[in-house]
């Protein structure tokens, strides 16, 4: 794990509750290690993960964003995946189609006994978006009426 | 007198309408605006042509206008695509309107120029529904719909074709314009929030000034909430006072539910909607 | 009044001095009011139709932040911003449009002095041209303008011939514009540009606006209202092209969770958000109040206190309506109701 | 708002890669942190009273713990603020441990995400409000789903402790697959001996309502309070008048058209039957895909030689609602049916074996039948085609298991037992016979198992070839069986004289269907899940949803009672309260803002959104907008992201929270 040091790029995670959330805590029990720029914010279930969250996650700063739940069947709340999939699946191919690079966006499915999937998914994103670099074209709009700009 | 006068007249007379909604000329003869008749001797002045370009379905959700009761609509195919969206999401009762359906043979994209392949509508290109699918009464007769070039769906491949960077830069220039006056949404007839989520402060997920950012925002959730409900009458684009050309967004969005998920909005009154529904064979080749 | 001649290619040649000393010339151009780059856009042409928005946003911004703010752990520090004292030049307007610099004016200064506004009203000079175009929507002469009005420029242009434009200087801020550039001027020759001026086709005067505004101030309640506002949509279209509406949202929008800043933006009377209030009581809870208000305003409440109609006939909101309501069409019936 | 924030050391576990005495200083400096320490052990006694403490000193009324995952210590903290008179609700966890310490090593970057991730849960909590728990009452009634052996225990238990049950299955009798059995492994005692007292006891048990010929078809409501819409299909026999005679059965002209389900096919039956003479209950249905009566309208020979007038050709089916508060899901298994492929399915099936092709290449529930005493030979071994006494049989396991190419990749589990047990039953009875069972390996888990697999082999003589068979085909009138001894190396040929495959178990194949009405999830075979596969193996992820026997994976008639037993207690577990605690993180409308497009209820898994009527004064109907019933609501919060004007939140994790939670983390 070269340039740990770094804080960039920031990365933002939506996952759910009862899957990834504990399959993120199942990689700190098992002492499993990986890149530390993500923050991870909990909701109960993925079907709770409104595109919204995500605009406004790359409008704050973000480079990457990752959004993470229950395989398809495992809800815990029995459909809210299969919703949120259908959701994403518009939402993902509107960002592309508008210019947000699919390398931004992942979308995974994370159980949570799988405390090994969870850190390949954040590493292997945490790269991808590295290798982007910045969000730049984001960051200009941002930039729009920032004082000293 | 017409054959949409006498029937509108005849609903107004016998009571079994409020009130019909339709359209009338407006200072030339190329150029219409709609108009509510309430009293038998108004519908005279409905007329039924090339112009008739509003989706006046946008009414039937409307405050002012469901007061009055029983709602008469003159509507074109596309138009009644929205009063079935409306029925599927609860809007409105199919008893609550009467459907006066228009055989349609295109109209124009805008007033005030000749009806020829050149300005026929994009929207009137490749139409499936020229005669009504859901009516109470039709009138009108069907003929040839011109066909010229589908300059959108050419822009949409257009855009396609471009990288990442090449597409951001080309909508952050469209709707760099975007004023905000929202005539888009207030024109859309899907658009009947009781308040929109761009006008909601707490929290403000779409900032409402009509910045770089704010518009980005705005334009893509709006598209992004109309997928999969949007049924394509285009009336966003034309009303757009900056000529963004907004059916770039919604039009792309119907050919990914169609291609996807096989679904076409605004064709059955009784198909469960796009978004409320699944399957548990949905793609889910983007996830990981 | 002062009046000399200029040659068109004197005038481009002026234009061209203004673009190389960084003055930011705006101009008509196919997709409204726009700064060019090259002085062969600037529009010399007084027989075009309105542009869809007016110049308003350039003194008076869609959007701009008026203060900047960062919460600490116990108090709030606040930054204000400054408007930049930048000269622009708008050339070619009509005077339809010209005309809302002093209406706004008015409104920006009677009480509270605002200083975005204004840094940009001052730093602007207003080169106004005379317009050759009326269609069914204009009523310039209803609202006590013609095509040839000079009020609110500071430099006006009448098309003498193909080549020569009478050069009317209106204001003090004119005079001293033009004094760097008084060796493209010739003397005037008002004879001529009055004979222009008389020759111009002027939209027919359909109303009187006195009368309007007394119909309005004793029927507020009348039924004529609920005809005409049911048809609108609610959009805020024709107050965002309209020259002279000016009314702002003010919001506040974040960078982060301390940081943030506050905006000013355009907001418009049809909206039923404008009047909401926060328990969720809308006093103009309906599409024909919220029409009532936008006629009312323009032909009786802003008249009655600033003595100016809010209104300068450009047609602009019933071009672009999107359910074709016709501004003129509606105060020419009221001032039907008002003879009878 | 004044917010404390308490930074835990967690002996060396936090505090060997996050700085906390610099994450508690930089959480001082935050806009509304009044209080910020950090100590060695905050789950501790002395750590609590440290946060009670400060509640009390500062006049805290919000409190951030950094420490470990919420899911370990939550509750912990949450109890020890509510202990200081804060709501336990204005309490948030940074997860420091798991998310931070133990993932990361660089001190200085830990520390960094621990400042981030203490800034964002101060941020949140600042967005909270007291809630109080919601408290709903319980309906101490047990629904069963499915009267097999797993069902009939279930059932019986819950009902001996005192509880109202009703057991609801689709077949005109309870019973199951085990009263097709004949011999059970590894004591050979026979199963309709010890299954039909258990039958019966059922039928009569006051505490159990008995419904067969049943099916579930809408359960509403949730833990404690389900609502249950179970669909009695006609019988077309009064079952208040039927005393089970059978002379209807006797006299039905229809004798030879209806294959019989009880016996495998391997027999026929009357239009109007009983599955089997010890039916449970002994009353006859008419299967009016045969019956003349039904097809034609001619004849009515049941209900002249009926000496009750029991006989109802009008009868409809009967939909029965039922207050239920837990259910027991025990639908059992159905076996693989290799003979085609099965519609819509990937699997590809055996056609090489010749299933459904030769009729002496059976199943084992078929060859179970024909081993029955009470089955079509009565016992003795003749085999289907013609009747002649098999005198070689080759045994072929895992068809279907452990097969990924061609059938499902999981083991069924009783296929090694019970096809010694086959083998053993054979050798009993046809002393000179010989018996060969090609095995991938034998999987004997289970006490007395091992032994009897050894039994079988050793002491009677059942021939075990590791491998596999390749295809069997008629030569002669013998079955020629192509297969390889992988231990010898050598391909081996065998000409039977008739073939049993051990096929897999499977689950029913409208089990998934079953589980989206009853909403528990399934797994991609059909099974349902249960919620923890070591910790809660019998329940589901639903609240109050239990799972019983093979309906849950593959096992046999231990296993399945075992399991049944363990569902039924969990049942009593619920029973044993009179009100059930809930988390208040539920859904909450705008009724201001609804606009009525009700997609939240589209998207509602719990059916937990109404329609409610807003009226004017006068009581006319101003619109309808959407009511979230809060014993439904389960707080997934799919109705809130779905909700295109946000009318509809999620108390708890509100836009407002979670837009407050972006921002801080920027």
């Amino acid at each position: 794990m070269e340039n740990i040091k770094t804080q960039d790029p920031k990365i933002i995670a939506f996952v759910c509750n009862w899957c990834t959330y504990t399959g993120a805590d199942l990689a700190g029990t098992s002492r499993l290690k990986y890149q530390p720029n993500i923050r991870m914010i909990k909701l109960p279930c993925t079907g709770r993960i409104d595109p919204v969250f995500i605009i406004k996650a790359f409008e704050k700063g973000a480079d990457g964003v990752l959004v993470s739940g229950c395989h398809p069947g495992d809800c815990h709340y029995n459909a809210g995946n299969f919703h949120a999939r259908r959701r994403w699946m518009m939402f993902h191919k509107l960002l592309d189609y508008m210019g947000i690079d699919e390398n931004r966006l992942h979308f995974s499915w994370v159980s949570a006994s799988e405390g090994k999937k969870f850190v390949d998914v954040v590493n292997a994103f945490t790269n991808k978006v590295k290798t982007q670099g910045p969000f730049e074209k984001y960051a200009k709009i941002n930039k729009e009426f920032v004082i000293n700009e | 007198m017409n054959e949409i006068n006498t029937i509108a007249k005849e609903l107004l007379t016998s009571g079994k309408v409020n009130a019909v909604i339709g359209y009338i000329r407006y200072g030339n003869d190329k150029r219409t605006k709609p108009f509510i008749a309430q009293k038998p001797e108004e519908a005279d002045k409905f007329v039924i042509n090339k112009f008739i370009l509003n989706n006046l379905a946008v009414y039937l959700t409307r405050e002012e206008i469901t007061k009055l009761g029983k709602i008469g609509i003159i509507a074109k195919g596309c138009d009644i695509k929205a009063i079935v969206a409306l029925i599927q999401e609860s809007q409105i009762k199919r008893d609550d309107v009467y459907i006066i359906g228009v055989n349609c043979s295109g109209v124009t994209n805008d007033f005030d120029i000749d009806f020829n392949a050149e300005t026929v509508a994009g929207k009137c290109l490749n139409c499936e529904v020229k005669s009504p699918k859901l009516f109470d009464v039709t009138v009108g007769t069907l003929e040839d719909i011109p066909q010229g070039e589908d300059k959108k769906l050419k822009m949409i491949r257009g855009v396609e074709a471009m990288n990442s960077e090449e597409r951001w830069d080309f909508f952050e220039e469209e709707f760099d314009k975007c004023i905000k006056c929202y005539a888009c949404r207030q024109a859309c007839p899907l658009c009947y929030c009781e308040q929109c989520i761009v006008d909601k402060s707490i929290p403000r997920w779409i900032e409402s000034s009509a910045s770089k950012r704010g518009n980005f925002s705005w334009n893509l959730i709006r598209a992004f909430h109309l997928s999969g409900r949007c049924i394509g009458c285009n009336e966003c684009e034309r009303v757009c006072p900056m000529d963004i050309p907004l059916s770039l967004l919604n039009r792309k969005m119907a050919m990914v539910t169609k291609d996807d998920f096989n679904y076409v909005s605004g064709m059955d009154v009784n198909a469960p909607t796009l978004v409320g529904s699944y399957d548990l064979k949905d793609n889910e080749d983007f996830i990981e | 009044m002062e009046e000399k001649i200029i040659s068109k290619e004197n005038l481009l040649k002026l234009c061209s001095d203004l673009l190389k000393n960084n003055v930011d010339v705006i101009t008509p151009g196919e997709k409204g009011y726009v700064k060019i780059k090259n002085e062969n856009e600037v529009a010399l042409n007084s027989k075009t139709k309105h542009t869809k928005a007016s110049f308003k946003e350039y003194i008076f911004p869609k959007s701009e932040p008026i203060i900047y703010y960062k919460k600490n752990q116990n108090d709030v520090e606040i930054i204000e911003p400054k408007v930049e004292e930048k000269t622009t030049v708008i050339f070619g307007a009509k005077p339809c449009d010209i005309r809302s610099i002093n209406i706004l004016s008015k409104i920006f200064n009677w009480d509270y002095k605002d200083e975005f506004f204004n840094v940009r009203a001052n730093n602007t000079v207003l080169i106004g041209l005379m317009c050759e175009y009326a269609d069914e929507f204009c009523f310039c002469t209803s609202v006590n303008l013609s095509p040839t009005s000079v009020e609110g420029s500071d430099i006006f242009l009448l098309p003498l011939d193909e080549n020569n434009f009478a050069v009317r200087i209106v204001t003090e801020k004119g005079t001293n514009f033009l004094k760097s550039y008084e060796n493209y001027l010739t003397p005037g020759n008002t004879e001529k540009s009055k004979a222009v001026e008389a020759a111009v086709k002027q939209p027919e005067k359909v109303f009187d606006a006195e009368k309007v505004k007394e119909w309005i101030t004793g029927n507020f309640e009348s039924e004529y209202w609920n005809s005409v506002g049911r048809m609108c949509l609610g959009c805020a279209q024709c107050a965002f092209v309209c020259p002279v509406c000016h009314c702002f949202d003010i919001v506040d929008e974040d960078y982060n969770y301390s940081e943030g800043r506050r905006m000013k933006n355009w907001d418009g009377c049809q909206f039923d958000m404008f009047t909401k209030h926060a328990s969720g009581h809308n006093p103009r809870n309906d599409q024909t109040k919220r029409y009532r208000q936008r006629i009312s305003h323009k032909f009786k409440y802003y008249p009655d206190k600033f003595d100016e109609i809010l209104c300068t006939g450009c047609g602009r909101c019933s071009r672009g309506c999107p359910v074709s309501i016709d501004i003129k069409g509606i105060v020419t019936e009221i001032n039907e109701l008002a003879k009878a | 708002m004044k917010i404390g924030v308490f930074i835990c050391h967690c002996g060396e576990n936090i505090g060997r890669t996050v700085d906390c005495a610099r994450v508690s200083k930089a959480a001082g400096f935050f806009p509304g942190v009044v209080h910020s320490v950090d100590y060695k052990y905050m789950c501790s006694d002395p750590g609590q009273n440290l946060i009670k403490q400060a509640i009390k000193d500062f006049k805290l009324d919000g409190v951030v713990v950094g420490s470990c995952s919420p899911h370990m210590h939550e509750k912990t903290f949450r109890k020890a603020v509510a202990d200081a008179g804060v709501n336990p609700f204005l309490c948030e966890i940074a997860n420091l441990r798991e998310h931070v310490s133990w993932v990361h090593e660089d001190i200085d970057v830990a520390t960094d995400k621990a400042i981030d991730l203490v800034r964002f849960a101060v941020e949140k909590v600042k967005r909270n409000v007291p809630l109080t728990t919601i408290k709903v009452p319980v309906t101490k009634r047990t629904l069963v789903i499915g009267g097999g052996i797993s069902g009939i225990q279930a059932a019986l238990d819950v009902a001996n402790a005192g509880y109202e049950v009703v057991l609801v299955e689709k077949e005109p009798s309870i019973g199951g697959h085990m009263s097709q059995l004949s011999e059970t492994f590894p004591t050979l005692d026979c199963s309709q001996c010890i299954l039909t007292p258990r039958m019966v006891e059922v039928y009569q048990h006051p505490k159990i309502k008995l419904l067969t010929y049943s099916e579930v078809e809408k359960v509403e409501g949730f833990i404690g309070n389900f609502k249950v819409t179970i669909r009695k299909k006609a019988r077309y026999v009064d079952d208040t008048k039927c005393t089970g005679c059978g002379d209807c059965m006797q006299k039905c002209p229809i004798k030879k058209k209806a294959l019989s389900e009880f016996d495998e096919q391997l027999t026929t039956r009357s239009a109007i039957y009983v599955p089997f003479p010890q039916a449970v209950p002994n009353i006859p249905v008419i299967d009016t895909s045969v019956c003349t009566y039904f097809k034609t309208g001619k004849c009515s020979m049941c209900k002249k030689v009926c000496g009750r007038d029991a006989i109802f050709f009008e009868q409809e089916d009967q939909l029965l609602t039922e207050e239920i508060g837990a259910i027991i899901m025990a639908t059992g298994y159905k076996l693989y049916s290799i003979d085609k492929k099965p519609e819509g399915s990937e699997i590809k099936g055996y056609g090489e074996y010749g299933y459904g092709k030769y009729k002496d290449v059976i199943d084992g529930l078929q060859f179970e039948r024909i081993a029955s005493a009470s089955g079509p030979t009565s016992g003795e071994f003749q085999r289907p085609s013609d009747g002649k006494t098999p005198k070689k049989i080759v045994f072929i396991q895992c068809v279907g298991s452990r097969d990924e190419s061609k059938g499902f990749s999981y083991c069924s589990k009783i296929c090694c037992m019970y096809t010694a047990k086959h083998a053993m039953l054979y050798k009993h009875k046809v002393h000179d016979g010989e018996a060969y069972v090609f095995y991938m390996d034998i999987r004997s888990g289970g006490k007395m198992y091992e032994e009897f697999v050894r039994r079988a082999i050793e002491e009677d003589g059942v021939k075990y070839i590791r491998g596999r068979v390749s295809r069997i085909y008629e030569e002669d009138g013998k079955y020629i069986v192509k297969g390889e001894d992988t231990l010898a190396g050598v391909p081996i040929t065998i000409d039977a004289d008739m073939v049993v495959l051990a096929t897999a178990m499977v689950a029913q194949p409208d089990a998934s269907k079953l589980a989206q009405t009853v909403g528990i999830p399934y797994d991609k075979y059909g099974y349902f899940v249960e919620v923890h596969p070591k910790l809660r193996p019998v329940e589901s992820s639903s609240g109050g949803i239990f799972l019983a026997g093979a309906c849950h994976s593959p096992r046999d008639i231990p296993d399945s009672v075992a399991m049944a037993s363990a569902a039924a207690a969990k049942a009593m577990v619920l029973f044993g309260s009179d009100m059930l605690e809930r988390e208040p993180t539920i859904a909450l409308v705008n009724e201001n803002l609804c606009a009525g497009c009700f997609y939240c209820k589209k998207v509602c898994a719990y059916n937990a959104i109404e329609i409610k009527q807003i009226k004017d004064k006068q009581g006319n109907l101003i619109k309808e907008v959407a009511f979230v019933n809060s014993g439904l609501c389960q707080g997934c919060g799919t109705c809130n992201a779905t909700c295109p004007s946000k009318s509809i939140e999620l108390i708890g994790y509100t836009d407002e929270q979670i837009y407050a939670e972006i921002s801080a983390l920027m």
